[in-house]
């Protein structure tokens, strides 16, 4: 099969689902600042995807993937944002939980855990962040505690997406007492599902809730489910960081595309691109999208270090598109102008509104733009740490 | 800087801010401080000081997003009060006792789908500012201003993503309506006057929580206040909110002296130095609140991105402040024609 | 990502610029290495390599800002092999075994002065890169392109701020010409690209000396590089400076696709992309030169203001770079019309 | 008198003095990277200031000033700038020893160095910067010892302006041997024409020269010859830094006022002000500049802390400036275009291109931009030092 075939197949396994009584209403739905929408819907439809075989497409065929090299992984998803497919809810466990397991998992773990992710019928919430410990999680002071052939976990957990819906949640864990800041770290596997894992939602900018608060009391799992070594999650979490998005940054670039037309309809629409101001940015935002998406290319897509951005590939994408997308829900709002500053009944927001909201939140959630400077300044630039 | 007396006034204004809440706060923020006829004149029931002091209220209200329209009906005030300078009757009569006493909350209407026919009011306004809760409303129609009771408009409360200042679609058929004096422009100088003290005030407000946050989180095992980038970033916001405050002050200063109240020899020059001095400032403080707003959410990391934590209703009000009144680029060749730039 | 001949070719070139220096620079880096001639077809003396390879040497000469007329003459090389794919005789023929062996230097001269009449040119062109040294000028009239003999030019060298790359005016008085096949627009699109790339390069180096400055300078009793604030200007810039090069080469990839040696399927795509990404990546690269130049003297503080220091050769070239064919405005318009956003 | 009386006078004596045979020459020269400028008729300028009382309006009357309040100096100042009056070569003396040695001076160092400074007869330079001590002054190295009755200094100094045309440094330099940083250190006042001092002039940006370096080699000067008590030279240098230039901003507002019609100018002599985009950077930049004029005037003309810029007020209007005329030096080049960028014969330079180059330099000098953001935060807005 060539890459065009691959392609054709993709978008025509899409269409026809999309077009379906079941998943028709799920066009555009669960996108930027849209988490909470259709979740019901969107796990059917994560079980869809896993029963045709579109989940794990770059894992190895004998962990239960399909040994797709890069490219066409990049087609999947490019194809998906295209048809305006929905956001989805199995990305923890296929995109960082699994990898994580393929590199450091035992053979028990991976034949364990690997077949639910693939299936959609398991879904994974991350736990990393704490109040305590956003910037700087190597000061997390979650605990865990082996006992009796179990892992007592005690803590709280914050900015925890889709942790109402997970049923396993990646806790990156302090259990071992004594070891100091990111010492001493583990990456546990955590059902989501008993009584010592309470989970409230986070009413954030939008008025809608993306993320929650996840709080541990004597919350249980088995002594085997920790990814790696225990006390070397830090090595592990952080080895997976830069993983966690990679390959699919380029399928976003596609969304961010139909994005930035939309405002340029709105522009054309309204007449405010005769504005000099709007005309310029426009042609800014564009020029900005081609030059993301360049660099996206070529410092993700090669595997040499980039001469410029060296270890710091990912994280100078992440500066980039996150700048970017923010930029454009400000030039969407100018474009429409006053109106964009009303709510629909019951403070519901329009597409424009919800990027030009939850972009916000993209320059601090994942790594804040300041710890990716940090970053690229070290690892990237060699610079001396302070 | 503040006289004494405006020193005096600010305290009150903060202090009541600090404690303001719940329903009452309307009956005390006119009542007892009298916030609402400080540019009224005596006669009328105000306290006749003028639009510096209305200044100093809208940037103490403006630090905290009062929830209340007291910009646009100062503001009344001072604009009918112009007119009123003695018992006069007409439009200043009528409505500038309701003002001072805050029985009477006002908005203004600017644009130009407003037009007056044989002394009634016909045409539709949207994103009138203050307008959900108005029971007057001061409306351009053409180059003049006119009073008009809200129980002869159709008043429709539109949502706000901002929902500490309303807004309002408001429609004319034929409402009848007084000839104010202020004339148009002039009048909506000085809404641009006010929005800019008011963005200065909360870009102030903005820099001072983020500062405080800076001062006691702790990331790394040290306040997050000590990483040079943030304090750098923060350094630039000051500088920006220092001259925002400068700036707006400065067309304060361009209003008052373009007032009724004031020698005459000087009014025509300071109306000019308004004319300029009020689109510019605007311009400026809007900008510099935004930029303010977004620091503050960037630099509290997820916190200041819930609904619990009061930064999203700064960014949601600058962005509002931002596009109404002359978008950025509006003002700016605004600006550069009555400065003659071009 | 360079090819393996492409790596050898940048090795080779960036250690000629590290020992470079002195008259017979010119001598090598046409003989020796031959980099005039990479996009020269064999027949006419070149290697025949193409765009991709004189990008690969433009970056590297562009890091050091070498004081030679590279980018023009190797440019012509491409666009006069353009022509030359098999002898055909004219233009080509004539100028490309010089162009090649390096005993003929170019410069294009773009503008809408210069005027053809029976064969003959006439007009005055400014700001000729690469002008004085001159042997050769490709120059448009119309939409057309032709070729001159400086000898039959009158040729006035011009003082430059930044005086490692000369200017000239040039002006023809019924000067006899040669036509060349590559459309004007084209050959104007691609003096864009390999000045994108030549601005990528410098703004790298631009930022390696920076780094490198922070990594050594001690203040404060710790290098300068651990400062948070300059770490975070660094990291910002990386970015840019690496978007640069990548948007860079995405031009030369559209450049060498729509060249004659590609395939005809793909060259009218790759043509209307050169288009877009011409203009596009001349204006983003010379930004993010002006940008790291700009940063690169701030951040050495008083040295990096003094003439003995490189820095101001840097800033002097990217507002030069900036400002010539077509400046960040003019582009942004042209982008703007070419990709349909109007 | 009233001050637009005195505001008369002050123009008329400029008016007449500019229009005479001596000085005619000297219109509109010594200004921004022009230092190198026609420096012996400066001298005769300076000296003509002195002698017609123009030096030291604010100093107090007993010590040889006028005593005149701060309004009045700044309207000096914008008539100064409005005359397009040269640049000063007295101004180091006048604005930085002597408000030193009103405040920290005996009563015999008056006696001795202000009237030199009030007739325009003597010099100064100001000996601070070092290699390497740049942004970190604390970090000196020239060394000063008391020995038989003089100071006997080594060291190097550099970024000294003026140095070969004055006759005394005001040096900061190292006492006490086993102080670390900026305890030790001494405000030394140093005759420059002695052989122990070596003046090396620095080629900047611009092709000319605006600054020295300064090599001390067993350079001598009298042990009275110290500013406030030997020790504590950190506490005057510092507390002198802000009073610099604080009067003479406001006035140099009306300098930038006449570049800003320049740069108007042009963009209608060439049309490009029909551009949209420079139409909106002079509208910025007409903007920029009364904001600077309101702020400075706030901040610096008013006695009490700021409430936002707080005891950082003069560290705020140098971030501001400066910038904003660096950024006008970039505007002003874009809007003349390619022609701003060829030089003429001996790299001779025009005004623009001369507001283009050494406004890089004023976001360095004088406390970089770093190091007055770092004063902003920490004393401005009472952020905590790392």
């Amino acid at each position: 099969m060539t890459d065009e075939e691959f392609r054709a197949e993709v978008r025509g396994w899409l269409a026809a689902r999309l077009a379906s009584a079941e998943f028709a209403c799920l066009a555009g739905k669960g996108g930027t600042g849209r988490a909470h929408e259709f979740v019901a819907e969107r796990m059917a439809w994560e079980r869809r995807l896993g029963a045709d075989g579109w989940i794990g497409l770059g894992w190895p065929e004998d962990d239960g993937g399909r040994g797709l090299p890069w490219r066409r992984q990049v087609i999947f998803y490019e194809e998906y944002a295209r048809a305006d497919a929905p956001g989805r809810v199995g990305h923890i466990g296929e995109q960082l939980v699994a990898p994580t397991l393929l590199t450091f998992g035992t053979p028990e773990q991976k034949a364990r855990f690997l077949p639910g992710i693939a299936a959609g019928t398991e879904l994974w919430c991350q736990g990393y962040s704490e109040p305590g410990a956003g910037s700087d999680l190597a000061g997390l002071r979650t605990r865990a505690a082996l006992r009796d052939g179990e892992w007592h976990v005690d803590g709280q957990k914050i900015w925890t997406s889709l942790a109402h819906v997970a049923d396993w949640c990646f806790l990156l864990a302090r259990t071992s007492a004594d070891a100091e800041r990111h010492r001493g770290l583990s990456c546990l596997l955590v059902p989501v599902r008993q009584p010592g894992v309470e989970i409230r939602p986070i009413r954030q900018i939008t008025g809608t809730a993306e993320f929650n608060e996840v709080f541990f009391d004597d919350a249980r799992t088995d002594a085997g489910n920790v990814a790696g070594e225990p006390g070397d999650g830090w090595r592990v979490a952080l080895g997976m960081l830069g993983v966690e998005r990679g390959v699919s940054n380029l399928g976003q670039l596609i969304g961010f595309q139909r994005e930035f037309e939309s405002v340029l309809a709105a522009a054309r629409g309204n007449g405010s691109i005769a504005d000099p101001d709007i005309a310029g940015r426009i042609a800014d935002a564009w020029t900005g999208l081609q030059v993301l998406r360049f660099t996206t290319e070529e410092v993700l897509g090669t595997a040499a270090p980039d001469p410029v951005a060296g270890g710091a590939a990912a994280n100078v994408v992440k500066l980039m598109w996150t700048s970017w997308h923010q930029r454009l829900g400000e030039l969407a709002v100018d474009v429409i102008g006053p109106d964009a500053m009303l709510a629909g009944p019951e403070y519901d927001l329009s597409d424009t509104q919800r990027l030009f909201l939850f972009s916000r939140a993209e320059t601090i959630f994942g790594g804040s733009n300041e710890i990716q400077r940090n970053i690229v300044a070290e690892r990237g630039l060699g610079l001396p740490r302070g | 800087m503040d006289t004494p007396e405006q020193a005096a006034l600010r305290e009150a204004v903060r202090d009541f801010c600090r404690k303001q809440s719940g329903p009452g706060a309307w009956d005390r923020l006119t009542g007892e401080l009298g916030l609402t006829g400080l540019a009224v004149p005596e006669c009328y029931g105000g306290s006749g000081a003028g639009l510096a002091e209305v200044a100093v209220a809208v940037e103490e209200t403006g630090r905290v997003l009062l929830p209340a329209p007291y910009l646009s009906t100062a503001l009344a005030g001072a604009v009918l009060g112009e007119d009123g300078g003695e018992p006069a009757g007409g439009a200043a009569a009528g409505f500038l006792p309701g003002i001072a006493s805050g029985a009477l909350r006002a908005a203004f209407v600017f644009g130009d789908s407003v037009q007056v026919t044989d002394g009634r009011l016909a045409g539709v306004a949207r994103h009138v500012l203050d307008g959900a809760e108005a029971g007057l409303f001061v409306v351009r129609a053409g180059e003049a201003l006119f009073a008009v009771r809200a129980a002869d408009a159709v008043v429709t409360p539109a949502g706000t993503l901002d929902e500490t200042r309303s807004q309002a679609t408001v429609e004319f058929h034929g409402a009848p309506c007084a000839r104010v004096g202020c004339p148009a422009g002039r009048a909506e100088d000085l809404l641009r006057v006010l929005l800019a003290v008011e963005s200065a005030g909360a870009a102030a407000h903005c820099l001072d929580v983020t500062v405080g946050y800076l001062k006691t989180r702790v990331q790394f095992g040290r306040p997050i206040g000590t990483f040079q980038a943030l304090r750098h970033r923060c350094a630039d916001l000051a500088v920006e909110v220092t001259s925002a405050r400068s700036t707006a002050y400065a067309a304060v200063r361009a209003a008052v002296s373009s007032s009724t109240g004031s020698p005459a020899s000087a009014v025509s020059a300071a109306a000019a130095e308004l004319a300029v001095l009020g689109p510019l400032a605007k311009r400026h403080c809007a900008d510099v609140f935004w930029h303010a707003a977004a620091e503050m959410i960037q630099l509290h990391g997820g916190i200041g991105f819930t609904w619990e934590h009061e930064a999203h209703r700064y960014l949601k009000r600058a962005k509002t402040s931002q596009l109404l009144h002359g978008t950025p680029a509006e003002l700016r060749r605004l600006v550069s024609q009555r400065a003659g730039l071009s």
